[in-house]
């Protein structure tokens, strides 16, 4: 028998944050992240983790801006309204330097909306839903093997740049199975604990540390957030990621992340075997967005597609790393948590 | 070889774990799977369906929209899922609860009395077994009927192991049954 | 008094068979019927009207206010 | 005949969504009945809850608004200072009043605002699929708690209905159930007792009512009545806590 | 003696929203907002209007959202970090189409940063900081003289169209005095019901009202969704306001709203008094963006100055809107609550 | 000769922001002796507040970190997690702690987390320039509770010390204050207690302090001194709510 | 016409009540004004500065970069103000606190002894209003000091009528004062 | 025992001035002194050492603890 096993998606959501050296989970249940909580409160205590259920997701996310900035690999799981709620701290923790995970499991909405999986939260974690200059590094796998595999990259990023991280799902990921491989299993013990860590001055040569957003004179804060902005873009530089299939120079460029690039995945195989020039450009992290590289797979382009289950959104930021009025920009979009079916794809590929 | 089914019914016929037993048997032969379900609106009670992918290659779309198989388990199911099967595709009906007629001549149509066989396995709830059963007939170039026993003993043997052995029989008496009928 | 009408009426369709009203109440009169509603459930009926003491407790304890309860008019002696 | 009990008026007739058995529906018959007998569905307003009872709006033949979680004594207060003389009233969950809102049901109470709150305690997170609630015993396996709740991982129960008793605002608070006829009674006699205080202004009047999760506790009905007597209104103990106005204080 | 007052800007929001008709204000202290509230204490019970001190931002918006709901004017005003805490509430409030009325008085970001004046939440009051497709109108008057305009007009737009509005502004302008007038009172009496107001069924004839924004059914949620796209359309369409100052085909055109603008305001007249080929959009409207003003201006122009105080985040819809890649932009900013001065402005403008 | 005081070593030697007079220096200054003598400053991590000890991580020579506004207990609960041998405590106002943070605060005391508050209480909204706090007491005016705290408009006070100790998990719960040298050695007493008990997991550990807030109240310091001492002592009365180790029960 | 000034020294030296004044004696007069606080970095005590600016035309920006006058309380501001004065501007400055000495040639400087002043008038604490009265003096062609007392008076009277008298008494001495030495 | 020095030693700049020690000390041997520190403030002194009987309540009160207090070695009889 092989090692791949069939497994959920929530599921492997905590299996590879379990494996990735994570052993703090703070989370609130909402449908369709629930299971996430549910494996880790099963899960954690086997390895000796900590399961918290919070009193809420504000709670939950301050929970985990305390442990991350206690130098610990640490997570907390939500959907759309759950992540709202955490607005604030992730402004906190962006502005504080706090490495923390968040998975969001986004639904349709606004409001309480349905359970069903959608995309409709694509502003709010890529332009800063908090308030002030910020942005969380945002990863967006589009099966649960990628999910697995972005996980461990996911953590080592926070880190790496003292930066939230949001891994982005969707309902549809969260809850469908797949047959999937876990390639690694950190020991905790072995990730060190950063010299910033809240950890007792004992533990970090007996000096003090102090994690803080606050900085109350407005030069200083200035020159903070300029070096935010360096920092961001670093990132920028070395961290956007995608992916491609077609042709090389095609005429057609599919733009779509997540579910739905996956939704149009075989659609896209499909019309290529036809012999259409066309190819689909799938930003793995949305922010930061793999600019340059969209505008390279566009530059041949006549006609760019932007699907995506909301009313529009990726469509503005491709429209403008794009930037080029003279081609033709075609948007279709489903709000509300309802997908796109493979033929329906098919039928707008083809134009 | 990609294969797909929709299996759909009421909550508690167990549509979901079918098309999960029909995954992990794939998977276990070391192909690829997906498994995706779908509720209703309603939380609780109401229809449920799920899609099960299986692949020796790379799956695209988990999400099916015109299923080469549909295993249909009630009358609200039957009206929403008969038409949505590819032409020449293949409708499994539980033709002990469905009253519907069949409207189309594109499908071919096989209607199994999976209550009634069930009982003949020794519980009514385990009609789900039967259809699963006839699935593996149909599937039976991608997994043999031992296999997918053992991938229903893999998922339900643990938390409720007494039902093995009547779903065993069901699985059994729904191979057969297709077997005769096909 | 009306000595044939029901004094324990059941709306079949709200009915889901849950019951409540059945362990509740006190004489035992109440049980599952055999019929089956548009949500596969089977509403409970009286099965012995007479020995039913109008107390109303299986119309309180109903969840769905599925049971209307009648008490026969006192005669006047 | 003479009617011994009918389907009140304000009771909307329509197949509710709850599970079968659950307690939620008998609060709601309670609360259309007293609303029918003081004359009040078409001077209220109700704020559901996320939870089980998020589609409550569709039972009660009164104003309604759907809050976000927790948030129903706040939405309660915006509306009954936009219009004083309405009744208004929050249904919620023990996870919406009592976890995620807990801070919005206390400032009820401390801001004796003139609302009434019921709080289902089912001691789980129902509409979401059995995760552990505030009011989880000690013991009790959830999604959640898979080992049982255990203090020392996943706290303590809360008593909702004595904290609530101890803030100044507070006119009554009080818990009963639903597992028998006389629950029922006496919980209809709060519901009525609440809703009389608020229209003469007394304060913040909050009803705590013990009720079941058929589903999510895994049992029948019957058995999950049997449980809300035997265990949990053992360690939720029933009864008045505070009460500006009788002298039934505990 | 004229009518004129020297009034103190966020007591100036607070007098004038009374005299719109509002007569509920729901709460938090936060610098630099709090006056308003203050004020509100105040003056509320003169006039037989109700202040209440919420427990936190959470709390006041969703008091707000019961009272709009029930068919009143009613306002929160709060500061960044606060406003991150209702993102939720407004989320919900567009989704169930409910006319509440935000006052924010920006400050530096992120976290706790500082309390001086920014400008660094565009993006959370425009792109929707909450989850799911939906838009809030922001209003962002430069002068305590227009907040005193625009407040009666933001709670009528704000019933117009059943949608939340902001009034954006920020602590430069709610800690300033300046001269200004008041020349309207309306008696809240007058104010009209609404017959979707959840305000007992014996004030609508005794049909009852719902106000939710849940919808489980997907196909109906993606339908009520376009549907509120639609109404964003026609917000979009009717409601979009701008100001500008300058020559007609301006070379030089300089984009900047709020506090910014005003600091502008005089370097622009200056070096147009110069002899440059200058002019200063300043967008009234945050969303909806004058967009086809914004294109139409800027059609001369060769060059467009971006200045706002936040690290870029107007420049994007900027370049969005122009949307004309042969065009040279020029960004400054100021994050952290700095502000310009009036001769860094100028020589920005000098080029 | 023999030191009878001298200024503790945690204390870091800087001149503090606090207005002249203000007891929140003595608070600081107490939690600093404490830490000398337990020997517990290089194991201690502390969570300041959004209020006037926003600044607070400025004071001791430990490790900081200054949480969102009323997400104090939240942020310690992450942080205890992490290193569960580290002294963890929040410093909070009243504002922080009992208004906008009340639910994390209550469920520190839920959870039973072996964290310990220290709550200012000042009943008043220092940092923002003096609004009413969920503690300020009735009839005090307020800038916004210019007509004087009426409770019918704006509520009642909150006793916090009293609504934790109600909680399953606290292991203490008490209030002091420091408007006398008696004072401020009962208050040094409770938090070496408090102190001990989380280092001995024993559950979560409350202290509220009754302060003073000289500039909001318009007071000289004497003049703040006899206010709490006459006045808020008098209605927050001092002593020890609950005690798990102890028999100081009232 | 557009005039402007900055008033900066200690939190307690009543620098933004007299910029706060100014505005509202040329509101008064129907003209536009603008006061703009700023709080330094400190919450409290600190140092703080207020900028007032009066026209006849609208306003444009109320923040000020090279103000015409520069009002000084204390040695901080002395620092931070003195050289953001315009050329040819005037600085104003506390000569009973401020000991650092004035370092521009291009500004006229006067030295008031402010605090000795307001004690003549009855309070050490109306230094401020001295200060305002050389105010009046220097834009006495704006409003007569009578206009600029009643606007005092609007501002304080309400509050603490008992210290009107003290403060006319001070805006005259200071008023004076700058009538003799300019 | 070393008679000269000071029991109470302040660090005056620290000391804002607030008189909190001024009030509490039992024997009333604290005033506000003449001097002037670099925040403005005038600092406290003592002004009876002898009368001081170091009983250190000056300063557990002051906030700034700007105090410190020595007790005189009691010498052996
Ligand atoms: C902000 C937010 N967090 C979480 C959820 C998910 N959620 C929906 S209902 C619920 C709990 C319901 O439990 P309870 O209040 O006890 O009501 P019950 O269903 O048991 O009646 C949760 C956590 C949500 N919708 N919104
Ligand atoms: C989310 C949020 N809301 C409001 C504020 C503004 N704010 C800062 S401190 C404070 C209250 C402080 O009062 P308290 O907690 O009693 O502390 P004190 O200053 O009295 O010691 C408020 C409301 C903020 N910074 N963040
Ligand atoms: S009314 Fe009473 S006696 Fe009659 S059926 Fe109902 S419960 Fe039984
Ligand atoms: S209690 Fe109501 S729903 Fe339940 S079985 Fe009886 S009639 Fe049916
Ligand atoms: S899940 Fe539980 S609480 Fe919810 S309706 Fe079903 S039985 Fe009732
Ligand atoms: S404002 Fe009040 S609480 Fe804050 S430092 Fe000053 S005196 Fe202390
Ligand atoms: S030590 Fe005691 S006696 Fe001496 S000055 Fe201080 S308070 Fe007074
Ligand atoms: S208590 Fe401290 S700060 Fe206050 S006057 Fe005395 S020495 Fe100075
Ligand atoms: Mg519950
Ligand atoms: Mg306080």
């Amino acid at each position: 028998m092989s090692d791949r096993i069939l497994m959920k998606g929530n599921e492997a959501v905590g299996e590879a944050a379990v494996r990735s050296g994570c052993r703090l989970y703070f989370g609130y249940p909402i449908t369709p992240a629930s299971e996430i909580a549910e494996y880790m409160a099963y899960r954690l205590p086997q390895v000796n983790g900590t399961f918290i259920q919070a009193e809420s997701e504000l709670a939950a996310s301050n929970m985990l801006y305390g442990a991350a900035a206690a130098g610990k690999y640490a997570m907390t799981a939500s959907s759309s309204p759950g992540i709202s709620l955490m607005q604030e701290a992730i402004s906190y923790m962006a502005g504080a330097e706090v490495p923390a995970l968040i998975v969001d499991a986004m639904r349709g909405g606004p409001g309480l909306g349905d359970i069903q999986a959608a995309q409709s939260d694509y502003f709010q974690l890529t332009k800063g839903g908090g308030h002030g200059d910020y942005h969380v590094i945002v990863f967006s796998p589009y099966t649960i093997q990628e999910v697995i595999n972005i996980m461990p990259l996911a953590f080592q990023t926070a880190f790496r740049y003292r930066n939230p991280v949001v891994v982005a799902v969707d309902g549809l990921i969260g809850q469908m199975m797949e047959a999937v491989e876990f390639n690694y299993f950190t020991d905790p013990e072995e990730i060190p604990l950063p010299d910033w860590s809240l950890s007792g001055k004992f533990r970090h040569g007996n000096k003090k540390n102090v994690n803080t957003s606050l900085e109350l004179d407005p030069d200083k804060l200035e020159a903070i957030n300029w070096r935010l902005q360096g920092k961001y873009h670093e990132i920028e530089e070395k961290e956007s990621r995608y992916d491609y299939v077609g042709v090389d120079n095609p005429e057609t460029l599919v733009v779509a992340y997540g579910t739905v690039a996956r939704l149009t995945i075989s659609a896209v195989k499909k019309v290529l075997g036809e012999g259409k020039s066309i190819g689909l450009f799938r930003p793995v992290t949305l922010w930061p967005f793999p600019k340059a590289a969209l505008a390279q797979k566009a530059k041949s382009a006549k006609r760019i597609v932007v699907l995506e289950m909301s009313a529009g959104q990726l469509i503005e930021d491709v429209k403008l790393y794009v930037y080029d009025p003279t081609k033709q920009y075609e948007f279709h979009g489903h709000p509300g948590g309802t997908t796109f079916t493979p033929s329906e794809i098919e039928q707008i590929l083809r134009g | 070889m990609t294969k797909n089914v929709v299996i759909a019914g009421f909550g508690g016929q167990g549509v979901m774990l079918m098309g999960q037993i029909l995954a992990l048997a794939a998977t276990e032969k070391n192909l690829n799977a997906t498994w995706l379900p779908s509720y209703g609106p309603e939380q609780r009670g109401g229809t449920a369906n799920c899609t099960t992918v299986i692949s020796d290659e790379e799956i695209g779309s988990p999400v099916v929209d015109t299923p080469q198989i549909a295993v249909i388990m009630n009358n609200p199911s039957m009206e929403k899922f008969e038409k949505m099967v590819e032409p020449k595709g293949t409708v499994l009906l539980n033709s002990t609860l469905i009253t519907i007629e069949p409207k189309r001549s594109d499908v071919t149509y096989l209607r199994v009395p999976a209550n009634e066989l069930a009982e003949q396995s020794g519980s009514q709830k385990a009609a789900n077994m039967v259809m699963l059963g006839v699935m593996g007939w149909l599937w039976k170039d991608t997994f043999t009927i031992e296999e997918l026993e053992s991938a229903m003993v893999h998922k339900v043997g643990d938390k409720r192991p007494q039902l093995v052995e009547i779903n065993k029989k069901a699985i059994e008496l729904g191979y057969e049954f297709a077997k005769n009928i096909v | 008094m009306n000595e044939g009408a029901l004094k324990v009426v059941v709306d079949e369709e709200l009915c889901k068979q849950c019951e409540l009203c059945v362990s509740i109440c006190p004489v035992h009169v109440l049980q599952i019927s055999s019929r089956i509603n548009s949500k596969g459930f089977h509403p409970v009926e009286i099965f012995d009207n007479d020995k039913c003491i109008s107390c109303g407790y299986c119309a309180m304890t109903c969840p769905e206010r599925a049971i209307a309860v009648y008490k026969p008019e006192v005669e006047r002696a | 005949m003479k009617v011994v009990y009918e389907r009140p008026k304000t009771l909307e007739k329509v197949v509710n969504h709850y599970c079968p058995g659950c307690h939620h529906g008998i609060l709601h018959a309670l609360i259309a009945e007293v609303l029918d007998e003081m004359n009040l569905a078409d001077k209220a307003v109700a704020v559901a809850p996320v939870g089980c009872a998020v589609l409550a709006y569709n039972y009660l033949d009164i104003d309604w608004i759907e809050a976000p979680h927790g948030r129903a004594v706040a939405i309660a207060t915006g509306i009954k200072l936009a219009h004083p003389d309405l009744l208004v009233f929050t249904y919620q969950g023990d996870g919406d009043a009592a976890s995620i809102g807990l801070a919005e049901t206390m400032y009820g109470a401390i801001r004796g605002m003139n609302v009434t709150t019921f709080m289902y305690n089912n001691a789980i997170y129902g509409m979401t699929g059995g995760q552990m609630a505030p009011t989880t015993l000690i013991g009790m396996k959830t999604t959640t708690s898979p080992y049982g709740r255990d203090p020392k991982r996943e706290g303590y129960p809360v008593k909702m209905a004595e904290t609530i008793a101890l803030q100044g605002g507070t006119a009554f608070s009080a818990r009963s159930s639903l597992y028998n006829p006389r629950a029922i009674t006496d919980t209809k006699k709060y519901i009525r007792h609440a809703f009389e205080l608020q229209m003469a202004k007394a304060g913040y009047t909050f009803l705590e009512v013990v009720g079941t999760c058929p589903t999510n506790w895994g049992m029948t009905p019957v058995e999950a009545s049997e449980f809300a007597k035997n265990e949990l209104a053992k360690f939720y103990q029933l009864g008045v806590l505070k009460d500006v106005e009788g002298s039934e204080q505990k």
